[in-house]
Order: C-alpha cells, then sequence, then structure tokens
C-alpha cells in the first residue's frame, strides 16, 4: 500500500512538473514559433539560443506584472475561475497511459476501469472555469465568451462522446490501458490494416476508424477552444473573450490551462487512434521482422524500453501539438451559427451513423 | 448604398470543404517548411536592421520645435496645435518676452512647450496649423522611456530634436 | 464503520433539503435544482442497497444502478424540457418568480 | 473507504446542498449545485459504483448544470432583492422538512440492516459498466427503449418550446 | 411703425429704430466695427454700407405701386451707411446686393492694409471681428506691396489696459465709451491720415474704474486687458453664465476658465442690471480663488492644534460641540455673500439650536453712479427677505459684547471674519467652541475649533437678491481645490448632525423649501430664474446700505483685492 502511494505521487509530481507544465511552457513557444515560420516571420528568437528561454522570461513577465482586479467583478468567482480553467486538462491527465512499465511499476497514474468516460467527465468541467470568468468579470465581451463556450460545450461534447464509441465496442472496456493493448495486438486503430495487409476485414474497420478519428480530432479542437473554434475568445470580435479582464498570472493561467488542455486532447487522441505508447522498430535479428520494446524486459532492456515507450508517447503527442498549431494558423474561425450548425446537423450525425457502421461490422461481418 | 455581394454557388465537392482545407494546409506547410530551412527572408531583423536610410522624405517621426537662422525659437505660444492636437498631447504656458530681448517684437513665446509622446499619434495635425512654421515632425520613431514622464518631450528636447530650420518665411525679420 | 444506515440518514438530509428548497424559494430556477437535489437523494439510497445487498456472485445488486441510470437520464430529459419552458415563460412575462406567474394563460 | 473520507463527502454534499436553496444569486446556487453533485459521486464512488459516479459528473456536473448556468445568463438572472419573507409558509415549509427528516430518523433507527456494515465485495471480473450494460440491454431491454424514446420527444419538445413564434 | 423693405420682404419696426437693427432683426447681419448699440453712432468705419432706396412717390406726393402692390421704391445711386440712419416710412435696404459686397470687400481692404497680421500671438484671435469678417465678406489675398505703416506697440495707456497701436483701425468706440459711459474722457485720436492713432489726452491715463469695457468693446486686438493678456487662448475658455458677487448690483458675467482656472470674466448683456458693461473691480475680483491662503481641507482642533480631518469627523465635532450649548449662548455671523439657499439653511441651523443671535455684517464702500454699489454685500436684500435680519448689523455690537464679557461661548462664523468686530485674538481663544466656515485662513482662523472650507462664488450655484430686488443665479464655471465642499452641503450637513433628520438633498431641494417658506420666491425654483434674473422685490424697498462698523477699526483683511494691481 505505501508503495503503491509513493509509486503514484511519484508518477504525479513526474509527470506533472517534469513533463506536463514544461510541455505547456514549451508548447507556448513553440505555437509562437510555428506561427511565425508559418507567416515569414522569426518569432521569439532573442531570449537564449533560438529563443529557447522566452518560455521562462514570459513566466517572469506575468508574475511581475500588476495582478489588477477590476473594482465590478464578483471577486470570489473573479479569482476562482482561473483555478478552474487550468485544473481539469491536469486532471485528466491522470487515467492517460504515457508509457508501458518503469522498474515494473505501470506507467499510468491512476487505471480505472471507467477510463474514457472519467476523460468526458472531467474535460466537461473544463467549461465551467470560462462560463465562471465571463460571468464574473461583469464585462460585456467576457459574457459574451462565456454563453459562447458553454453551448459549444455542450454542443460538441456529444459528438466526443459518440465518435469514440466504435472504438470501444472493439475493444470491450472503458479502460485505456487495455486500448492500448488492444492496439499492440491489433494494430493501431487509425491503421489497422498496416502489418496486416492481406486481411479484408482490417481494411473495412478501417473506414469506421478513420471516420472516429475525424470527427473526434474535430471536436477535441472545439472542446480545447482551439481555431478554428476560438469562438469563446475570439480575439477580433470580443476583445479576448473570457480573459479580457484578467491580467498577470490569473490571466496566464487561463492561457495556460489552454495549452494543457491541448496537450491532454493530444494525448487521448494518440491513446486511442495512434496506439499509445507503442511503437515497433524495425530489426535485422535473423531477418527482417519488428520487434516490439516495452518495460517487461529483464534488466537493463527493461528500463531502456520503459524509456523508449514514454519517449514514444510524448513524441506523438509532440507531433499531434503541431497538428493542432498548423491547423490554427491555417483556418479562419467559423462563424457561431455555423459551428453550431456543424456540431448539431454535421458531427452528430456523422457520429451516430458510425456507431451503426462500426456496429454492423462486427456484428455481421467480424471473422 | 447596399452592395449585396451575392454568395458564389458552391458545387458538392467545393462545399465539402476538405479539398480547400487541405489545399491551405499544404500552403502554410510550405512556408513553415521554407521557413525553417532560410529559403525565405522577407522580415527585417529590427534592433540589427534599421530602415533609417530608406525613410521616405514623408515621414511622420516625433514632433519637434525649431529655431531659425537667428536663433529664435520659432513657435510664438499661439496655441493653435495645442486646440488641434486630435489626442491633446501637447500642452504650452506662453510667456511675454521682455522688452529689452532683441525679439521684444514677438512678443510672445512658449514658456512651457511639453508633448506627451504617450499620448502623440504622428498625425502631423500641428505641423499642419502652424502659422509659424516651427512645428515640424521629423524621423525619429524609437521614443523610449522608463517612466511616463520619461516620454513628456519638454521644450527642450524638443528644440534639440528639431535643430534649426533653413529656409522658411522669415516674417518677423522684415526691412523698415 | 461506516453503515447502510450512515447512507441513508445522509441521502434523507439530502431530500429534506431539496424539499425546503422546493418550497421555500420563489426562483423557478432554483426550484428546478431543489428537484434536482431530491432525484439525486433517492439516487443515492438507491446505490446504497445495491452495495448493501450483494449478490452470491459476490457482485452487488446492479439492478438498481440500473434504475439510478433510467433516474438520471429522465432527470436530464426533464431538466431540458423544464428549462425550456422556463424560458418560454420568460419571454413571455420577464420574470422567473413562481408568485408572479399565477395565471392559467398567457 | 475510511470514515472520514465518507463524511468529508457527505458534509461537502450536504452543505453545499444547503447553499444552493440559501444562496441569493442563482449563478452561485448553480456552482454549489455542481459541488454538491461532485460530492455525491464521491459518494457513489465509496459504494464501489464506479460508472454510476462518473455518469453522475458526465450528465450532472457536465452537460445538466451547464445547461442550468447558460440559462441563467441568457436570460441575465441578478440576484433577487430581498423580499418579504412570508413567515407562514416558511414556517410550514420547515416544519414539513423536519417532520420528514425526523421520519427518517425514525425508520432508519428502527431498521435493523441499516446498523450492519457493507459486505464485503468478490474482486470482480469484469468491469463495472460491462455488468450493468448486460442487464441493461438484457432484462431491462424494453424500459431502456422506451427510455429512449421518452427523450426523443422530450427533445422534439425542447425544439418546439424554444422556437421563437413567428410574426 | 413703418414698413420697411429689407432683401425683399417687408417688416415693420417702430420709429426711430436704426436701419442696421432692423437688417439684423429682420435676419440679414450687417457688419460693423464703429457702431455699438449702446453707444453714439459716428459712421466713421464705413463697413456698415447698405444700397437704401425711398419710396417712388408720383406727381401727387403719394408712393407709385409696383406690380406686387406695394410701393416702388427709388434705389440712391451711392451706398450708405446703415448705423447712423433710422427707418422710414416704405424705406428699401439691400444688404446683400452686388454693390454692397463689393463695398464691404473694399472696406476691409482698406482696413487691414495697415494691420499686422500677427494672429497668432493677438489675444483677440479667435473672437476678432477683422477674423471673422475678413473671412465672411473680406477677400482672401492682399493687393499691397508697400511698407506697411509702423506705430506704437505695447503702450500702456493706463494701469490694466496695454494699447497695440498697429491693431487699432480706428473705430472711435473706446473713445466714445470714455466719453459716454464712463464720463471720463481720456482717449483721442492725434496724427492724421495714415499715420492717425489712438492715445491717452496728454497727462491723463485710461485708470478709471470702466476702463477694461473699452477691451471689450475693442472689435480687434488692440487694446488688450493687462490681467489677460497672453495667459490664454480665447478658444480653450470654457464660458459660463454667472454673476459678479462683489457689490449689491450684481451684474451679469460670463466666467471664461479652462482646466478649473479662471482666466477672465466679461459683462454679458442684461438691460435690467448693467447694460453691457461691468467696472474693473468686480471683473478683476477672482484671482483669491487660486490664493495661497485658500483653506483645502476641514480640520479640527484637537490638543493644542488643528489637524486635518475628513468631512464626517468635522461636522460631527462641530456638532457635538455646539449641542452642548444652549442656544442663548450661540451666536453666529453669518454673510451677506452667502447665496440665498445658504441663508437659509443658516436659519435652519439657527432654529435647530435655538440661537437668536444671528447677524449679517454690513460691507461698504465707495460707490459711483453708474454700476459699483456702496453696498459691497453682494446679496444683502436676500437676507433681508429670508429675515435672516431685518437691519444688518444691528446685533453684531451685542454679540461682540457677549463674546467680550464671555456671554457667548460658542461662535459660528460663516465667510466672515470677527476681528472685523473689534473682538481681539484672546477673546476668540476664550471661546470654547468656535466654527469657522470660509474660503480663506485668516488672522481669526486659527483659533477655530472646526474649520469648514467652502466653495467661492465661481464653484457654486445659488441665487441672490441684488441691490435693486432682482434675483439672479449664480452658475458653477470651476471645481473647487482641496477637499472643500460646497456651502449648503456643510450647512446641511451640520443641521443634520444637530437635529438627526434629513432634509435635502440637492440644491434645488433646498430652493423648493425657502420658495415654500418665502411668500415673494413662490413658484420660482433655479431654473425659473433663467439668465437674467426674477424681479422679486421692488427697487425702493432696499434702503440705504447700513454703516458698516468695521470698516474704520480694521485695515482690510479682506480676500478682495482693491482694483487696480
Amino acid at each position: 500500500m505505501a508503495y503503491f502511494i509513493v509509486t503514484s505521487l511519484l508518477k504525479i509530481v513526474g509527470i506533472l512538473f517534469l513533463v506536463i507544465l514544461p510541455m505547456v511552457s514549451y508548447s507556448v513557444y513553440a505555437e509562437r514559433r510555428v506561427s511565425a515560420f508559418i507567416q515569414d516571420r522569426r518569432g521569439p528568437n532573442r531570449v537564449g539560443p533560438a529563443g529557447l528561454f522566452q518560455p521562462i522570461a514570459d513566466i517572469f513577465k506575468l508574475l511581475l506584472k500588476e495582478d489588477f482586479t477590476p473594482r465590478t467583478v464578483n471577486t470570489f468567482y473573479y479569482w476562482l475561475a482561473p483555478c478552474l480553467a487550468m485544473m481539469p486538462a491536469i486532471i485528466t491527465i491522470a487515467v492517460v497511459p504515457f508509457g508501458s512499465t518503469l522498474f515494473g511499476v505501470p506507467m499510468v497514474i491512476a487505471d480505472i476501469n471507467v477510463g474514457i468516460l472519467y476523460v468526458f467527465a472531467i474535460a466537461s468541467l473544463g467549461v465551467y472555469g470560462i462560463v465562471l470568468a465571463g460571468w464574473a468579470s461583469n464585462s460585456k465581451y467576457p459574457f459574451l465568451g462565456g454563453v459562447r463556450s458553454s453551448s459549444q460545450m455542450i454542443s460538441y461534447e456529444l459528438s466526443l462522446g459518440l465518435a469514440v464509441i466504435p472504438i470501444f465496442l472493439l475493444v470491450g472496456s472503458l479502460r485505456l490501458t487495455s486500448v492500448v493493448r488492444y492496439q499492440i495486438e491489433h494494430g493501431w486503430f487509425i491503421a489497422p490494416f498496416i502489418g496486416d495487409w492481406m486481411n479484408p476485414w482490417k481494411w473495412l474497420l478501417a473506414i469506421p476508424m478513420l471516420i472516429s478519428f475525424v470527427v473526434f480530432a474535430i471536436a477535441i479542437f472545439a472542446e480545447t477552444n482551439r481555431l478554428p473554434f476560438d469562438l469563446p475568445e475570439a480575439e477580433q470580435e470580443l476583445a479576448g473573450g473570457y480573459n479580457t479582464e484578467y491580467s498577470s498570472m490569473k490571466f496566464a493561467l487561463f492561457f495556460l490551462g489552454e495549452y494543457a488542455a491541448m496537450i491532454t486532447g493530444s494525448a487521448i487522441i494518440v491513446t486511442l487512434f495512434f496506439g499509445g505508447w507503442h511503437l515497433p522498430l524495425p530489426s535485422w535479428h535473423g531477418g527482417f521482422h519488428w520487434v516490439f520494446v516495452d518495460g517487461n524486459a529483464p534488466g537493463w532492456r527493461g528500463v531502456i524500453g520503459g524509456l523508449f515507450n514514454i519517449a514514444t508517447f510524448f513524441t506523438k503527442v509532440a507531433v499531434l501539438i503541431f497538428m493542432f498549431m498548423w491547423v490554427r494558423w491555417t483556418l479562419p474561425r467559423f462563424r457561431y451559427d455555423q459551428l453550431m450548425r456543424l456540431g448539431w446537423l454535421f458531427f452528430f450525425e456523422i457520429a451516430l451513423v458510425n456507431i451503426f457502421i462500426a456496429a454492423g461490422i462486427l456484428a455481421f461481418i467480424r471473422p | 448604398m447596399a452592395i449585396t455581394v451575392p454568395r458564389p454557388n458552391l458545387n458538392w465537392r467545393e462545399r465539402m470543404y476538405l479539398p480547400a482545407i487541405v489545399a491551405g494546409l499544404a500552403i502554410t506547410i510550405k512556408h513553415f517548411k521554407n521557413m525553417l530551412f532560410g529559403r525565405t527572408r522577407v522580415t527585417m531583423q529590427y534592433p540589427e536592421e534599421k530602415w533609417d536610410a530608406s525613410l521616405p522624405d514623408y515621414y511622420r517621426g516625433a514632433p519637434a520645435l525649431v529655431r531659425d537662422e537667428d536663433g529664435r525659437v520659432r513657435c510664438v505660444a499661439c496655441q493653435l496645435c495645442e486646440f488641434i492636437c486630435p489626442p491633446r498631447a501637447i500642452k504650452i504656458i506662453p510667456g511675454e518676452i521682455p522688452s529689452t530681448n532683441r525679439f521684444a517684437k514677438v512678443e510672445k513665446y512658449p514658456e512651457e512647450f511639453d508633448i506627451d509622446m504617450i499620448r502623440c499619434i504622428f498625425c502631423g495635425m500641428c505641423e499642419e496649423v502652424c502659422p509659424e512654421q516651427a512645428i515640424y515632425l521629423r524621423k525619429d520613431y524609437a521614443i523610449t522611456g522608463f517612466t511616463r514622464a520619461d516620454m513628456v518631450h519638454h521644450k527642450e528636447k524638443l528644440l534639440e530634436i528639431g535643430g534649426v530650420m533653413h529656409g522658411v518665411v522669415l516674417k518677423w525679420n522684415e526691412k523698415k | 464503520m461506516i453503515t447502510l444506515g450512515d447512507y441513508l440518514i445522509v441521502s434523507g438530509i439530502l431530500f429534506a433539503i431539496g424539499f425546503a428548497g422546493v418550497m421555500l424559494r420563489r426562483n423557478l430556477i432554483i426550484i428546478l435544482m431543489s428537484l434536482e437535489l431530491m432525484l439525486n437523494a433517492a439516487n443515492l439510497s438507491l446505490v446504497a442497497f445495491s452495495r448493501f445487498r450483494v449478490l452470491p456472485t459476490g457482485l452487488p445488486d446492479y439492478n438498481m444502478q440500473v434504475f439510478v441510470f433510467f433516474i438520471i437520464t429522465v432527470a436530464a430529459a426533464e431538466v431540458a424540457v423544464g428549462l425550456a419552458i422556463l424560458v418560454a415563460l420568460f419571454r413571455a412575462r420577464q420574470t422567473t418568480d413562481v408568485k408572479d406567474i399565477s395565471s392559467l394563460r398567457f | 473507504m475510511p470514515a472520514f473520507l465518507f463524511w468529508i463527502f457527505a458534509l461537502l454534499m450536504l452543505i453545499f446542498g444547503a447553499a444552493v436553496v440559501v444562496n441569493r444569486n442563482p449563478v452561485a446556487s448553480a456552482l454549489s449545485l455542481v459541488v454538491s453533485f461532485l460530492g455525491l459521486a464521491a459518494l457513489f464512488m465509496s459504494l464501489d459504483a464506479y460508472f454510476i459516479g462518473i455518469i453522475q459528473v458526465l450528465v450532472y456536473a457536465g452537460a445538466v448544470m451547464v445547461l442550468f448556468l447558460f440559462i441563467i445568463m441568457l436570460l441575465d438572472l441578478r440576484a433577487e432583492e430581498r423580499r418579504q419573507i412570508s413567515w407562514l409558509t416558511s414556517a410550514g415549509a420547515i416544519a414539513v422538512a423536519l417532520a420528514l427528516l425526523l421520519q427518517i430518523f425514525y425508520v432508519v433507527g428502527h431498521f435493523k440492516s441499516a446498523q450492519q456494515p457493507f459486505p464485503p465485495l468478490a474482486r470482480s471480473t469484469t468491469d463495472d459498466v460491462r455488468n450493468i450494460g448486460l442487464l441493461l440491454f438484457g432484462n431491462y431491454n424494453l424500459p431502456f427503449q422506451i427510455i429512449g424514446i421518452l427523450v426523443l420527444v422530450a427533445t422534439i419538445g425542447v425544439v418546439l418550446l424554444s422556437r421563437r413564434e413567428p410574426r | 411703425m413703418f414698413n420697411v423693405q429689407i432683401d425683399g420682404v417687408w417688416h415693420q419696426f417702430p420709429k426711430g429704430t436704426r436701419v442696421i437693427e432692423a437688417c439684423e432683426q429682420a435676419g440679414s447681419y450687417v457688419p460693423r466695427y464703429c457702431y455699438h448699440k449702446k453707444l453714439s453712432s459716428p459712421g466713421n468705419c464705413r463697413m456698415c454700407l447698405i444700397e437704401m432706396g425711398l419710396p417712388k412717390l408720383g406727381p401727387d406726393r403719394k408712393p407709385e405701386l409696383g406690380t406686387d402692390g406695394k410701393p416702388a421704391i427709388n434705389w440712391m445711386a451711392r451706398p450708405q451707411i446703415s448705423c447712423a440712419q433710422d427707418v422710414a416710412e416704405g424705406m428699401g435696404v439691400r444688404t446683400n446686393s452686388p454693390l454692397v459686397k463689393e463695398c464691404q470687400q473694399g472696406v476691409m481692404e482698406f482696413l487691414l492694409i495697415n494691420h499686422p497680421l500677427d494672429c497668432p500671438i493677438c489675444d483677440q484671435a479667435g473672437e476678432c471681428r477683422l477674423q471673422e469678417f475678413s473671412v465672411d465678406y473680406g477677400t482672401s489675398q492682399s493687393r499691397f506691396l508697400e511698407n506697411k505703416v509702423k506705430k506704437p506697440k505695447n503702450v500702456v495707456l493706463g494701469p490694466r489696459v496695454t494699447l497695440d497701436d498697429e491693431r487699432c483701425i480706428l473705430c472711435s468706440r473706446c473713445i466714445r465709451f470714455c466719453q459716454e459711459i464712463a464720463k471720463d474722457d481720456v482717449l483721442g485720436f492725434v496724427d492724421r491720415g495714415s499715420y492717425t492713432v489712438l492715445t491717452a489726452h496728454p497727462g491723463k491715463r485710461l485708470e478709471n474704474n470702466y476702463s477694461l469695457n473699452t477691451v471689450d468693446i475693442c472689435p480687434v486686438g488692440a487694446l488688450t486687458s493687462t490681467d489677460f493678456r497672453f495667459k490664454m487662448r480665447v478658444w480653450f475658455l470654457k464660458e459660463t453664465k454667472s454673476i459678479c458677487t462683489s457689490c449689491a448690483t450684481g451684474c451679469n458675467t460670463i466666467i471664461g476658465t479652462r482646466e478649473d482656472v479662471i482666466y477672465r470674466q466679461t459683462p454679458r448683456e442684461n438691460d435690467a442690471v448693467n447694460s453691457c458693461w461691468m467696472c474693473d473691480y468686480g471683473r478683476l475680483n477672482f484671482d483669491y480663488l487660486q490664493s495661497e491662503r485658500r483653506l483645502l481641507e476641514p480640520q479640527i482642533l484637537s490638543g493644542e492644534k488643528l489637524v486635518a480631518a475628513d468631512w464626517q469627523t468635522a461636522i460631527a465635532q462641530a456638532a457635538l460641540e455646539l449641542k452642548q450649548f444652549s442656544g442663548s449662548e450661540i451666536a453666529i455671523i453669518a454673510s451677506g455673500r452667502m447665496t440665498n439657499e445658504e441663508l437659509w439653511l443658516t436659519l435652519q441651523l439657527a432654529k435647530t439650536l435655538n440661537v437668536p443671535s444671528i447677524e449679517i455684517v454690513p460691507r461698504t464702500g465707495p460707490g459711483d453712479d453708474i454700476l459699483l454699489s456702496e453696498d459691497r454685500n453682494p446679496n444683502m436684500n436676500g437676507a433681508r427677505l429670508l429675515g435672516v435680519t431685518s437691519e444688518p448689523g444691528a446685533k453684531l455690537p451685542a454679540i461682540a459684547d457677549g463674546v467680550k464679557s464671555g456671554r457667548v461661548t460658542g461662535l459660528i462664523t460663516l465667510g466672515e471674519n470677527p476681528m472685523r468686530l473689534g473682538i481681539s485674538a484672546e477673546q476668540l481663544e476664550t471661546l470654547s467652541t468656535f466654527v469657522v466656515m470660509d474660503i480663506l485662513s485668516n488672522a481669526a482662523t486659527e483659533y477655530a475649533t472646526v474649520v469648514l472650507p467652502s466653495f467661492a462664488f465661481a464653484e457654486k450655484r445659488g441665487s441672490m437678491i441684488n441691490g435693486e430686488g432682482r434675483l439672479q443665479r449664480l452658475n458653477r464655471a470651476v471645481r473647487a481645490p482641496g477637499a472643500a465642499r460646497d456651502d449648503w452641503k456643510i450647512l446641511r450637513d451640520l443641521t443634520q448632525a444637530c437635529s438627526g433628520q434629513n432634509s435635502s438633498y440637492s440644491i434645488e431641494d433646498v430652493f423648493r423649501q425657502m420658495a415654500e417658506a418665502v411668500p415673494r420666491l413662490t413658484g420660482l425654483s433655479l431654473s425659473k430664474i433663467g439668465d437674467l434674473g426674477v424681479q422679486v422685490m421692488e427697487a425702493h424697498e432696499s434702503p440705504a446700505p447700513p454703516v458698516d462698523l468695521a470698516a474704520k477699526n480694521i485695515e482690510e483683511a479682506e480676500s478682495q483685492r482693491p482694483p487696480g494691481r
């Protein structure tokens, strides 16, 4: 029991302070660099080599700014909102398996049997931070941002939940580690036919999975308030939306919360569709074949394997984060009615039909 | 008159939007790639490279007061610039030139002339309205300061930026 | 040691709070919330019973949990309809106070 | 589950439940209700009903209460001004609630099983969700479909209700 | 009534109307420099040229009728000046015919020949007739190639007026004003032709008490006020209609302010009070608003010293101190410079505290027959009407004796210095309560137990009744410095703190209460007074000002400065 608590604490502290928080601040840096490159600019390149210390400078700047509370705000909720905005993104990470095992310890903070439901449940709490910020600011643009956010979240949670049902129809368990195990055995859901090219059933399965992936990824964009769905903060029309009245570290919490949500979203996409921490390596040990390393191997090979799996996972996450940024700096923002129409009349239906397709394939064609 | 721009009729492929989105993504990644490998070079790296040399003649930088060839501050404190200034950045306190002064005929001069460069919007209205050709917008654009007080240009600072203006109308020097 | 009785009493108190809310408050939206409190008090005792009645297989009695699941579903539908009615009422009367909504037709 | 955790979550739930009734500001009420539901979800978890607990958070905290907040903000409901409280009504309401409470205390006090601790559970080989799902799609298939129709009817009803009258 | 055709339309004017006035009333403004409606018409600027005609008479000496049934007009070949001509029956006037326009352009060109182009430094710029008419009626360029005539600049005509002869267009308004209104013939033209200049007669200076009116009527920037010269451009000034409070005449004024500083006061036309003029004494009496001695925050006596306090504390302290006395132990010295509203509230305070001895301090000075009144209190009639005093100053000796003998232990002075009554500093020191409400600190303020800084005339609203019995309105032109507070609010708070009752929330409320209690004010309100005032007492009702007891035994420890600097 004590061993369990210690390892859990180590995992929490390690993943939170060594990985997620630095990743959050560096994804802000990456965002600025990527956007600059896409727009033929240089981006932050002053602080440290290639501007790599920019996040640290940013943190100091945000900490040292005047923490200003406007007079007309509802103070308690005004202070509560940034905390609520940051929290869900971070606690969602708890159920995501970010590696196989290391020294025999499974690399997931809480492997609960309702994993994906937990993710959705906590993610759906993320809206409170934004709505509260908008309401407590007592100002019209934040208020509009808050109202938009609440309806946007409700609309896209439906597609989000429905989109992943085909996966769990296949896996038969809501546990996220089971999803990864299943993918290791049967191929990644994004392309189940890889390595099993001749199997028509896998090719057939790829159709609902691809639809699932597209709908889920787009819904994650909407859930994390990223462009093209960043209606709640729309700088051009709402002057920053719900965070207009915030400054200093409270503003930073919103900002970091958004990036943390993006990281969490990427992590879940990786877990559900990209095989989690799984990456087979080519090997010529007596002819070409795929080897797969994980933390279960004996001795130092196990340690290397465990670390390699963790690295694999976060590399995949990083690639997806780049995707998020790439999309953000390419697509324009939707209009609000278009957003609602898209959510309710398009993705919702697609996800529903997709469930039928997947269920049909499973029920009638499964070998 | 309101003009209604007709919406283009899209065919089913266009209405999917996906090809357009993919095309857009391709364009941005191309830019990203070119920039990453240093093939694009568009922006000027400001503190190292400056465009001072290529500033056009009509560039409107910091406003400044000028002296004429006799060393007289050309401003006579008529306060028209203070009146016209859209952001109300100018503040003038007029004074009377003592009768012993060689320019006693001008009678009035600015005792204090402050331009708040935080407020100034470089519109050039002051230059245009000035009946004495005393205020000009110069090419200084990097105006910095550590405090708000630093950003207020006083008379001395304005005259320092402005310097001496040659070849303007000298209406107070007319011959008897 | 926590017994079934503790859960039942907590559930009872929650129900009483919800009941008092429905009786005391005049704001329709608060009344709806209090109704939710009462429903959930019922859910709590149901789940407690479910855990208490362990089947011979060593598992809790899931029948009650299914029942709770139904309650939650119906409650969600009820809230949606209730809020829609509230919005319609507000459009007509600009108030959510039950004292001001006393006539049978608008 | 340790006893102190039960009491913490129970108190959290009750205090914020009471706050729902007491608060004058609808937004504060709604947020109190969210916290109360989170406490309730924790209690569900303490009873090994993980699925119900998570559903509680997902449906209530994540959807229903957001809907409440959305409506409160949409209608721009402000804190109620202090009105004259009808003492008779209040006294009546509180008396009935207290009577209800006393009754529950009495019944629970005389309920033999209520004094017994919860029996231990066998280590489950299948997920919570799977067990509930089997029941739901097996024994309760018909009620489940009826509920589905009910939700559909509710959806249509809401759409009709919230449609603006054509002028 | 005469029928006059102006620009083709027939109007009716009473006999004796000047043609220039008739044109203005008919809506055709005729430009003028020398003409001023309160002065005689010499007709020397030639700016008001018009085309004029008289009825065409038939052989029967009857006017011939035109095709429209109106008399036909026999137009004169040459233009006429409109300022020196009265209307006549059947007269025709054209104010914008080509001939008139050509004449106006010609006159403008002549006037501008020697006029310097120094608008940027000229104080008249912005309200200069020459600027305005040269835009409206002049040509846009000068054809003048020769050298301009040089004339004396910066001539000191008198203590308050500076002359720039180059700018003078020889309209002679100032000369006529001095002769006709000020009755002090000091100005005249010397030299001939282009070299004519305005100057004071040898051995004389323009130093009468009305000299600054010449600056007002000067259509160009020739005569400038030494006080206002080069201080502020007129287009920055915010103009507030108010009245002068330096004597009982209550001349109507316009206060010119910018950013809470008064720059000048100019007379406002009101034929019932001051025509178009005001005296220099009142006009320049606003400097004390920016005085060093201005009281800026309420003070209370703490131990030996006066310390700054906030308003609540100061009012509470004053009320606490006052409530420990019976009414007969308190005396209130009010002021004739207070507005009606303040006097009314002072009465309420006296009633609350049961104070019988309440008195106004008379204040007199030499007057003249033009505007300046001997009574230098602007609102003595208000005090009489409200019943604050029946015979101003009568109770003052009793109050002074009371203080000296120790019978009066609580003293409230409102804008007055008790030392003027002959009460010495030692006697003031023996008072156990001495509440002072004033604008400036003076010798007596040091002995106060509570000091309440109040507003000056340009900082508050209110009404006053002038020596002629006319109720006039003060308006707020600037904000008061520091924590100074409106007098009526101080008095209201003090009354409230003493009685514990709420009374009024705005100055309009105070006026309403006052109007309900005083029959002469029935039906009036601050807004109904209007800009020109309302007659509420007959002129003969105000007796001659009482003798100022204090004026002799104390030097002017007053805020007001004597005319002339």
